[in-house]
């Protein structure tokens, strides 16, 4: 009778909880999901991450390939973020043109990168006007149990770091690229954005990392991304329930601790394949 | 939404009105609506006022390869929006039928009569031209789009002006309006669109149809026209049959009609160029009349921002420090690591400023508080740790055996070992049930 | 550091389109926004909510067709209405926002959300409280420029978008652009909260004009 | 007892000899296989010879059967039907609803004639109910004509969770005001 | 991609780095050992694991060698189409190859070998599952290839399969794919991507790739997919290679299955009793 009662009255289920100040999932308010990092599984990309969000899962593959810059801004590369939301990773979503979600965190993931200045797009330039890299950041969602932006952000980080580059030399004689294939070089990395998402339920209790069922009842989002010198790249708040600021300053700190924690594991992840 | 649909009295009414030859706003057969064109601060944009019927276009340009057929003609594309402001009947997303009939007749009216000079957007042969687009967003629908969206273009076409571009050998520089200024577009002629509707199996004629006329016609005849009298585009719909003195009288009334509006154009152009000239203000925030019931303005306000700082610090010193992370790191094999729950801590920091903000989470805040205080023995957290714990080990498990480069033989030894991984989910997964089961008689109480 | 900041003139004009159920012209300095508001009426059977109305809100770029970028703006736009608008008052309906930039020049979210807001009370659909939008630019040397016209935006470091509602003034919606640290969020938040109380004044202020002879007639 | 037998699906398990095909089987040349992953279970049914054989999961898919009872939510209520949206078919909680219908005829079992729909259900409530037939292609076709059928669980206007006070209405706790519904005689038969 | 607005858009056209690269396509030639140091007949070491898809009723993931294929089923649930009543219920299939699965980035948009991919096992399933079960209503199965190394259309079957039993849809039996390489003389098992490059002139005599999806307890075939050229008998050899090599797979899967259903057992008492009053309810 529990589950007919769950869904039945999902929002009087999910009162009696908090009353008690514990989510169903037995975590308590601000408390976060294991996070599991796995980096460079696939090998037919430049670069890879997988991660777990508790049940979300995300695996972010970047291919880099060669091209041409733009007029407006010859010294610049690109970076195409894409966000995939396949029927295979959920069942509200459908097949064909990605949905208004997928768009959504695109862009935003596009935004992140941009405003974080990830990585320079000089650094993507091989010659000036005429050559350049474009990084394909696909991320692609296996298991779509909420919070997915939070696990876009760190699979689309440690991928980064992961990415290898083969060397470009332009020969003399016929001005073509020519690649090395060979010698690898790793990207340079300038900043590291780390997103924390925040649920308010009820209009009072918030909570971090909202699972799927929690996004659904949620009265409010908040996403709050910071990098390493503690600023705050973006921080996005699409309507929902009102917050004073000392809510939302509580939000961002611990948003900071966040932050440094998985800025860790991928610190650390990095390393063990090193070693 | 659906449009609304039409009562039948009403069709009834407009007809035998035009039968004798009335028309309910009271105009006279060959008569426009009142024409009012107004220019954007940006150059090349426009909005035209046909009556209540209202259009936006906006002309912007940008440089892009020819196509390889012609490598020295630069491109016009016109795209008409039939906006879902205009009309609850227009969906946003792909053309409709109309849609796509209405622009192929502006691009024939104006690109294919070669109103405007494709050869002089030619920059470098073969690699950089001039791609001009026109926007042009039908904002209120109140019939005869087609002759409002076609002055528009026409209008903010000839209003447009394009940065000044210089070739020196390879480079190719854009100049910024500072620094020299923007030059017009070659406009050989304006074509202009003038649409009669007929009733009666062409029997009568209106120019300039309201949208209720267009819902009663049963037909209509678009003449597309310069002020050389030289036709640029015909277009008949409606499947009826015209004999063919109609025709001609259309097209007469077509040639004065349109000397008329380009005239109007002409002038709104010029009185536009002389209050740039004179440095004036424009723009449609200006246009907008303060005289009027429902509009209302304020002149530049100033804010006194001293106490922001402060009280920034003031909340900042309330939230305290930030706490440091209390992970603990699981290298679980090379290229994979976990980390477990990262803050475990309840959110007292909230409860303190719910009080202090408002009276009616207080109660709920506090005896939230009380709740927490007496539910939390923590052997009753214990066993949601260990047990998230297990789990971990169990998802880690499942994340090594998953994405861990070849040597499968490893996850061969894992596989027996995975199944004790779903056990502690399971019983996660049914310790708040019982938890509920104890809620869902409270609930019967 | 001054402490003096200045808006640009703003205005608001009602009702100007004959087809939409309500309608307002937004203008902030040279930024312009049309907004239009259809509905409560019939909704798709795909996009029907049993216990409220489906909001939609349709943000139309001047130039070029709409993409990832509007559908962006579109859902903050949607949500930052859906919590202000009752939509428990009117199931099985959909509200349509349709928001077309006219003109911009800086601070264009800010003035997307107040053209919506007073489009939503001149269609007369009913609203919690009122929602008030206010943008602020901040410069290399951390100074908070409120209202930014788009060369200061050009020019700042980071630019915060607020929406506030009328009743505590509390954050409803946050967007930014750039680096900056909290420090710097809470001061531009409290500036533009500061703000924000200007607008939601002249949203009265316009209502009140715009009601002035019904009142006469009423009493 | 015994750990019970594993078996996974085309595994072949008895002979028809010995036993019959029951759910979660198909018989083949002779036999009987297992159609799921799941554990085998024998179960003596009185005044049957032969025991019959099962394979048991936890997973099971469910779609709602000929007479299978079903728990909807109240989609929408017209003066002629009553749609719903199927969230459980018998215990087991459906990941993605069915729609189901109930019509006028079909909402008791007695005087059927004066049923008034709006007087039975409101958009919202969750009933149980009994799947009549597979309906057409689009909906299942549903029935309360019985007591243990019906309303069991709906909110008032003031937004508080009724309590049955009779078949045919249900009161609130808040206000007190009493709202018409085709109450469902809740059987208190909870694990 | 041009014109596609719903996704963030790069450049016109870019090109992969190893099309510049110095070509060193070093592909399988013809004699010689495998590169992997296997014999022909060998498969590679396989992994299989279910439930790794939390939001679908039933999930897979597959390992062969450095090939990946993950599967999740969903349903039964309503048909998305509205269609004409029926009373068996319908499977759908959808393959997709991941952009970056390959050496060169593949389009978002389904390409043609995605489409026949997902039609081939499709057929390779139907015959496997019980539709006569769930009336009017589908089974949706979505296979991603994370990485394409090879025999991906086999795997992507067997994980299929797999996701299926694990989904708890009635099977007659569970499906496995395998594939063999025909070049030349040599007749590869299980090929890698490598192995199943061809140039573009093919030296004349057998070259191939055979794919077969077998229902292992039952030995029958349910699909058969053969490109390229091969003489009769060659072609019946490598079919009966194919079997050998699904055979081989199958107890992998099975066991898999067998922990995966004991992972979750089920308490009987409880269990039996509800279904007595489901056999009930089926009666009345």
């Amino acid at each position: 009778m529990a589950a007919d009662f769950k869904t039945a009255q999902p929002v009087e289920y999910y009162r009696r909880f908090l009353k008690e100040d514990v989510r169903p999932d037995g975590r308590e308010l601000g408390e976060i999901r294991h996070t599991t990092l796995n980096i460079g599984s696939i090998t037919t990309a430049e670069g890879s991450a997988l991660v777990k969000l508790g049940n979300t899962t995300v695996i972010c593959g970047i291919k880099a390939e060669l091209c041409n810059p733009t007029a407006e801004e010859p010294k610049k590369g690109f970076v195409v973020p894409n966000v995939d939301l396949p029927p295979l990773c959920s069942p509200r979503f459908r097949p064909g043109p990605p949905s208004e979600q997928a768009q959504v965190v695109s862009q935003l993931m596009a935004d992140i990168i941009q405003n974080s200045g990830v990585v320079a797009l000089e650094d993507l330039c091989i010659v000036e006007g005429k050559l350049c890299w474009v990084l394909y950041c696909d991320m692609l969602c296996l298991d779509y149990d909420g919070n997915v932006v939070d696990t876009c952000v760190i699979s689309l980080l440690a991928a980064l770091k992961n990415v290898l580059l083969p060397e470009v030399r332009v020969s003399e004689e016929t001005g073509d690229p020519v690649t090395d294939m060979e010698k690898k070089l790793p990207l340079n990395i300038r900043k590291c954005p780390v997103a924390t998402t925040f649920g308010v339920f009820d209009d009072h209790y918030l909570f971090t990392d909202p699972t799927n069922e929690e996004e659904c009842l949620a009265t409010g989002v908040l996403t709050i991304v910071t990098t390493e010198d503690n600023k705050i790249c973006c921080m996005h708040k699409p309507g929902g329930t009102p917050l004073s600021e000392s809510r939302l300053q509580d939000c961002i700190n611990r948003a900071l601790t966040r932050a440094e924690e998985v800025r860790k594991l991928i610190h650390e992840t990095i390393n063990s394949v090193e070693r | 939404m659906k449009e609304v649909p039409m009562s039948t009295c009403e069709r009834e009414f407009i007809l035998s009105a035009i039968r004798d030859r009335k028309r309910i706003d009271g105009r006279q057969t060959y008569d426009y609506r009142r024409l009012k064109v107004a220019f954007g601060m940006e150059r090349g944009c426009c909005i035209v006022e046909l009556g209540d019927t209202k259009v936006l276009a906006q002309v912007s340009g940008k440089i892009e390869q020819p196509k390889k057929n012609r490598p020295t003609e630069g491109s016009i594309i016109i795209n008409l929006e039939l906006s879902p402001m205009a009309s609850p009947a227009f969906e946003p997303g792909r053309p409709t039928e109309s849609g796509i009939e209405m622009n192929r007749i502006l691009e024939r009216n104006i690109r294919d009569s070669r109103a405007v000079d494709t050869e002089s957007l030619c920059i470098v042969a073969g690699e950089k031209v001039w791609c001009i687009r026109a926007d042009i967003h039908v904002l209120n629908d109140e019939g005869n789009i087609m002759d409002a969206a076609s002055i528009a273009a026409i209008t903010a076409l000839s209003h447009f002006r394009r940065p000044d571009v210089s070739v020196m050998g390879e480079e190719v520089t854009v100049h910024s309006p500072e620094d020299r200024d923007p030059v017009p577009l070659s406009v050989h002629h304006m074509p202009v669109c003038v649409t009669f509707a007929f009733f009666d199996q062409g029997e009568f004629l209106l120019v300039d149809p309201t949208r209720s006329e267009e819902r009663v016609m049963n037909g209509r005849m678009v003449v597309g026209m310069n002020m050389h009298r030289e036709i640029c585009t015909l277009m008949m719909s409606g499947g009826m049959l015209l004999v063919k003195e109609q025709v001609l009288r259309c097209s007469q009334i077509a040639t004065v009609k349109v000397a008329e509006i380009i005239e109007l154009i002409q002038k709104a152009l010029d009185k536009d160029a002389q209050a740039r000239q004179a440095g004036e203000k424009c723009g449609f925030a200006e246009s907008v009349p303060s005289n009027k019931i429902t509009t209302n303005k304020k002149e530049p306000t100033s804010v006194d921002t001293t106490a922001a700082a402060q009280h920034a610090s003031q909340v900042i010193q309330e939230a305290g420090p930030v706490d440091k992370p209390v992970s603990n790191m699981l290298v679980q094999a090379p290229g994979t690591v976990q980390i477990g729950e990262g803050l475990v801590n309840t959110w007292q920091v909230d409860d303190e400023d719910m009080e202090s903000e408002e009276d009616s989470t207080k109660k709920t805040a506090t005896n939230g508080r009380e709740a927490v205080a007496v539910s939390k023995p923590t052997e009753r957290k214990r066993p949601v740790k260990t047990v998230s714990h297990a789990e971990d080990s169990g998802s880690e498990e499942e994340e090594k055996v998953v994405l861990y480069q070849g040597d499968v033989e490893m996850k061969s030894t894992e596989e027996p070992d995975a199944t004790t991984l779903k056990q502690p989910t399971s019983s996660n997964s049914d310790k708040p049930a019982k938890k509920k089961g104890k809620k869902k008689k409270a609930a019967q109480k | 550091m001054a402490t003096e900041q200045t808006l640009r003139s703003f205005g608001c004009e009602q009702n100007l389109l004959s087809r939409p159920d309500g309608s307002a012209n937004f203008t902030q300095g040279d930024t312009t926004v049309l907004a239009a508001v259809y509905g409560p009426g019939e909704v798709k059977m795909s996009e029907e909510i049993i216990d409220k109305a489906t909001l939609r809100v349709i943000f139309k770029p001047k130039v070029g067709l709409p993409g990832c970028a509007e559908k962006f703006q579109e859902r903050v736009l949607r949500n930052t209405c859906e919590s202000v608008v009752l939509a428990t008052l009117h199931p099985r309906s959909a509200i349509n926002i349709i928001l077309q930039i006219i003109q911009d020049s800086g601070s264009l979210l800010s003035c997307c959300v107040n053209a919506a807001c007073v489009a939503l009370m001149d269609a007369a659909v009913p609203m919690k409280c009122l929602v008030s939008a206010v943008t602020c630019a901040l410069t290399e040397e951390g100074q908070i420029v409120l209202d930014p016209d788009s060369k200061q935006e050009k020019e700042s470091s980071a630019v915060l978008t607020f929406a506030f509602d009328s009743r505590e003034n509390n954050v409803i919606t946050c967007s930014t652009k750039g680096c900056y640290t909290p420090e710097q969020y809470q001061e531009s938040l409290s500036a533009c909260r500061e703000a924000s109380k200007n607008i939601s004044s002249f949203f009265r202020q316009a209502v009140e004009k715009r009601m002035s002879k019904e009142l006469k007639v009423k009493t | 007892m015994a750990a019970p037998r594993v078996c996974v699906p085309g595994e072949r398990l008895v002979s028809t000899a010995d036993c019959e095909s029951g759910r979660g089987t198909y018989v083949h040349h002779g036999y009987i296989y297992s159609c799921l992953a799941g554990y085998m279970h024998k179960r003596n049914l009185d005044g049957k010879e032969l025991p019959i054989v099962e394979v048991i999961r936890q997973k099971e898919d469910a779609v709602p059967r000929i007479g299978s009872i079903v728990t909807g939510k109240v989609t929408s209520v017209s003066g002629r039907m009553c749609k719903c949206a199927i969230t459980c078919v018998e215990r087991t909680t459906l990941r993605e609803p069915f729609r189901g219908l109930i019509r006028k005829e079909d909402v008791r079992a007695t005087e059927k004639d004066r049923v008034e729909m709006y007087k039975c259900f409101r958009p919202g409530d969750i009933v149980l109910a009994r799947v009549l037939s597979l309906g057409d292609a689009n909906c299942y076709l549903l029935s309360t004509a019985e007591n243990e059928l019906g309303v069991v669980l709906a909110l008032s206007e003031a937004g508080a969770q009724m309590v049955p006070v009779s078949w045919s209405d249900m009161q609130c706790p808040k206000t007190g005001s009493k709202e018409f519904r085709k109450v469902a005689k809740v059987q208190l038969q909870q694990e | 991609m041009p014109g596609d607005s719903r996704r963030i858009a790069g450049p016109q056209d870019s090109r992969a780095p190893h099309w510049f690269g110095r070509q060193q396509e070093t592909h399988q030639e013809a004699g010689g050992t495998r590169q992997d140091g296997r014999g022909d007949h060998d498969l590679r070491p396989v992994y299989l694991h279910t439930g790794v898809v939390s939001q679908a009723t039933g999930s897979a993931y597959m390992e062969m060698g450095q090939t990946k294929v993950i599967a999740a089923v969903y349903g039964p649930r309503e048909i998305s189409r509205r269609e004409e009543f029926t009373m068996k219920g319908r499977l759908c299939c959808e393959l997709k190859f991941a952009t970056f699965s390959c050496r060169q980035r593949r389009q978002h948009i389904q390409d043609n070998q995605e489409r026949d991919g997902s039609l081939i096992v499709l057929q390779a399933l139907e015959p496997a599952v019980c539709l006569d079960k769930f009336p009017k209503s589908q089974v949706d199965v979505y296979i991603t290839v994370l990485q394409d190394d090879g025999s991906a259309l086999a795997a992507a079957i067997t994980c299929a399969a797999l996701g299926l039993a694990d989904a708890g849809v009635m099977m007659y039996d569970v499906v496995v794919g395998c594939s063999v390489r025909q070049c030349g003389e040599d007749q590869w098992l299980d090929p890698s991507v490598r192995e199943e490059f061809r140039p573009e002139v093919e030296s004349a005599g057998d070259h191939g790739m055979v794919t077969v999806g077998l229902l292992p307890s039952l030995n029958q075939v349910s699909a058969l997919v053969l490109d390229g050229h091969l003489q009769q008998q060659t072609a019946v050899q490598a079919v009966k290679t194919c079997i050998s090599g699904c055979q081989g797979i199958y107890p992998i899967l099975k066991d898999c299955l067998v922990s995966s259903t004991r992972r979750n057992v089920p308490s009987l008492e409880q269990k039996s009793g509800q279904t007595s009053t489901d056999g009930q309810n089926g009666q009345t």
